[in-house]
């Protein structure tokens, strides 16, 4: 199977859908909650480490931007493609980093989120934040791209607060991890 | 407490107030005296049924509501801990089964999973069996856990990531072994001592226990459908040896589980022509009546790539036989899950996700009453 | 200090003043909610007895009757004038019996409020039923005979799941336990 | 979980999109890489409060909210298990002080009480001291639990329906002994090693501790008010040396505890003439500005028995010294619950008791912005 194609294919889309349907805020948005983000466990990624740096670090080209797209609280925040659960920026994190006392999930869900400033595709780790009950702000959901609980990398129903000291879930960050290819 | 401070303390209020109540109770009044005490549920109503909330805002303080869907009545609760997503119900209703996830600290510390065993009768704990902790969370389905046939052995599914199946003797009621099954997901029981999981590339896995509940074998079909075209919802109903599910695109797949490995039969659509724009959707979104041989599932319009766990707002009812949709139930409002009741006169129940079901006459379709109050996030629902 | 005389006092108070305050709802009602009653540590009543008999016992004469001031669901019910909790006749019980799996608490909280059938005023013992989460239905409160927490056995704001295997409140019952009489 | 069962699964799942990231992260784009990490508190700000939550309808996940009243914003949160109350924050702010209670089951099972120690920057559990599970649980004020002035010594008030003091030396961090204080109910600090409490005939009862956090004396005042006449409220607030506590009525009483037994002043009115129908109500009704010497206090008009814990409408404010109201501040919404920021220019916080927080400004009355989804029942709030 070419996941790679499979992965560009529902990034695409969903980067294209994403103004029109994101700001969906349906009970199945509410949903979203429990779900850790959903595919691609990759434990051995650059998301698994600097867990120990504590400096916060805007993304710098965002940092001048107005508008819910260029907002990490936001259902609209570019970056918020494919994410399914609270966003952390709303829960004394933010886009990239996750609220003291929570422990940083290594294994997370990939989307590929279209940046309106430079139209190019960027891949987002999803990462889970996790050991507190649930965050309960900024709830954000949206099923494209998500398989049944048959493929785990790709389901959104499932807790993704795996590989950590509790698995009680907290809230999801939205970090950027690199550059989508065209190659599709 | 201690004893003596207790005397110390409670001694001195109730010289305060006993001369009060000892003196009242000297004297009946017309209405009798009660006598406080415990209630018990009796024989199951028809249209009993079962709320499972995992509690979403509060996940440490998981629920399964108990109500009557004729007088809308609360009938009782089970705390079910952290991760809940559903009970097991034996044929013969005695005990509940509840497999169950806590934490020294509630949210942390050491977990430990459990069955409980409950009196169905009481709805007290009657004990309880320890488990690996590694049971699946996530949004309920009916595939998190399941009773073979022959209702000596509970499974429940693992996710660690690693997948794998726990198998407790429930009758022994002691765990019995942790079966490895990588690359296949969830459980559903298919024979006496036989059930299947649905594997990442389409196909299924059938493992057979022996008498003590370890694998005796297993054995992958191969795809009957292909994961990249249009997946096959992994929540499905069964109706004797017939499990059926839908694809994201309105298929109907029936497995056939009567023999050693499953049987596949050609899909056929939900959809007629023209009805392409209604796609099946929500998270409990097949209900069966056995009776009526008869397949409810949720639907909604602008069906698009995403949307297969938008809420429904109609149900569509099947003739199994025939194969054929028999009659369409707008609801009242969108629902994400739903059941049938198993009687001659039976009730759709409608869950909203919101703590709000609504009860339908599942032949008729009115809306007979709507039950507020059903907890936070009451998702998946049983009836016993 | 005559302690039969201030709860008897505030007995009537509560009783006359059911109809026109009883069907408040405001947070403060909810509030009640953790409150398992209040007064009168009195583990040696009757009321702490009979936990055995599981026969259903609705008091016979108020059968007949109709209106929120004889129906056991409602705030307005008679023998609510000085409930402070969920009514456990909306949790699986009745106004004498707790839900199915929960624990009768022993201590109860006493009232005295007034059949509005016979005029009479009946001594009400408001026991909780523990060990389960909130029951969640029905949630009735007032605050008339209240007194802070430095008198216990006065106090609404205590839970009175106490002499129970876990303290955890559920709802509260509404138990005749006998007749006030008139001495005060 | 098992390594070698992670592998065999996780690995399946690693060898399908290893790639794209791998070739991803081998170009950096116009937005830098992040490094996802775990947020730092730091400094805290001017207009910080804590939100502590009982979570009523779910108690057994109750939770501690961290908000910047000038953002608006959620700073960080901690889960506290059942029947939660409040934190004791020590002078310096390196560490919180939370007494929590758990249940090996959540609401069942064996219960065990603890004081948790979180990092004040970075939220973390640092660890824990078993006590006695006795602590008292309940709609929470600010006398279930306190730190004596040296802030070697954490008490927690148990009823169990036994009243005692359970000690901490939160310096060496273990349990140092229970006290019984039959008759006598929570906690208030009035000195180093000191602290008093209410007692049920109105009197106050002092208990001074030794070095080792053991009863050294206790001593017992007469009456200073009569329960049956005017209760006094145990919700206390205190500046300096002096405990303030107002009655159902409405008269403010000083209790000076500079020396080692208390003292008693003569009470003061909150309402003028012709303001009888206005009383003081709601949990935590009484807030204090030192540096401003004023004391805060909710009022509700049609004061009546019983409504002694009715939402204010209005904060009435008054000049300690002068012993005189200095102005009227209208509230946006009824509130059950307040707090005043230590700063110069102080913000009053008002919990509606639902998961709405008010921000005024202290001086001005001016409502500067209203905090929603502040948890479930946000009963006490706390600065830092």
């Amino acid at each position: 199977m070419n996941w790679l194609n499979w992965l560009d294919r529902i990034g695409e889309h969903s980067a294209r859908q994403v103004a029109r349907t994101s700001s969906r805020r349906s009970f199945l948005a509410r949903l979203g909650v429990l779900v850790a983000g959903g595919a691609a466990s990759v434990p051995l990624l650059p998301v698994a480490r600097g867990q120990e740096s504590a400096a916060r670090e805007p993304a710098p080209d965002e940092a001048g931007k107005r508008g819910p797209e260029y907002d990490p609280t936001s259902c609209e925040y570019w970056r918020h493609c494919a994410i399914d659960g609270f966003a952390c920026a709303c829960c004394g994190g933010s886009q990239s980093s996750c609220p003291p006392g929570t422990e940083l999930a290594g294994m997370t869900w990939l989307g590929t989120c279209r940046n309106p400033d430079d139209g190019r595709d960027y891949i987002i780790s999803y990462n889970d934040c996790c050991g507190k009950g649930s965050c309960g702000q900024c709830l954000c959901n949206r099923n494209e791209g998500d398989l049944p609980m048959w493929m785990p990398p790709k389901n959104n129903d499932t807790n993704w607060c795996q590989g950590v000291k509790s698995q009680s879930y907290h809230c999801t960050i939205a970090a950027v991890v690199g550059v989508a290819t065209q190659e599709s | 407490m201690t004893p003596r401070t207790f005397d110390r303390t409670a001694g001195a209020w109730l010289a305060l107030l006993l001369t009060l109540p000892a003196l009242a109770l000297a004297q009946a009044g017309p209405v009798p005296l009660d006598r406080p005490h415990v209630e018990k549920l009796g024989e199951p109503g028809p249209h009993w049924f079962w709320a499972n909330d995992v509690s979403f805002f509060n996940m440490a303080d998981g629920r399964a509501y108990l109500f009557d869907a004729d007088s809308g009545r609360m009938l009782g609760m089970l705390s079910t801990g952290i991760f809940f997503a559903k009970l097991e119900i034996p044929a013969d209703g005695s005990v509940i089964y509840s497999p169950e996830t806590y934490y020294s600290r509630h949210t942390r510390g050491e977990r430990t999973d459990v069955v409980t065993y409950y009196d169905a009768n009481t709805l007290a704990v009657q004990g309880e069996t320890v488990v690996p902790g590694r049971r699946h969370s996530g949004l309920p389905n009916i595939g998190f856990s399941t009773l073979t046939d022959d209702q000596r052995f509970l499974l429940v599914y693992n996710f660690s990531p690693a997948q794998s199946v726990t198998v407790v003797n429930v009758q022994a009621r002691e765990f019995v072994a942790e079966i490895q099954t990588p690359g296949c997901a969830l459980t559903y029981a298919t024979g006496e001592t036989r059930f299947m999981m649905m594997c990442g590339n389409g196909s299924l896995m059938t493992v057979a226990l022996d008498d003590q509940g370890r694998e005796a074998s297993r054995e992958r079909t191969a795809p009957f459908f292909d994961p990249q075209q249009d997946p096959v919802m992994e929540k499905g109903v069964r109706r004797e040896d017939v499990w059926y599910f839908v694809s994201y695109g309105g298929d109907v797949y029936e497995v056939d589980v009567s023999g050693k490995a499953p049987g596949f039969r050609e899909p056929w659509p939900l959809q007629r022509a023209g009805e392409g724009g209604w796609r099946p959707g929500g998270f409990e979104l097949l209900g069966v009546h056995a009776g009526r041989n008869e397949l409810a599932v949720l639907m909604h319009e602008q069906g698009e790539p995403g949307s297969h766990k938008n809420p429904g707002t109609e149900t569509w009812v099947y003739d199994l036989a025939a194969r054929e949709r028999v009659r369409r139930m707008p609801l009242t409002a969108p629902a994400v899950s739903i059941v049938v009741t198993r009687d001659e006169h039976p009730v759709l129940l409608a869950s909203r996700g919101e703590p709000v079901i609504d009860v339908y006459d599942f032949t008729s379709g009115d809306l007979l009453r709507t039950i507020e109050g059903v907890g936070q996030t009451p998702l998946y629902l049983q009836v016993p």
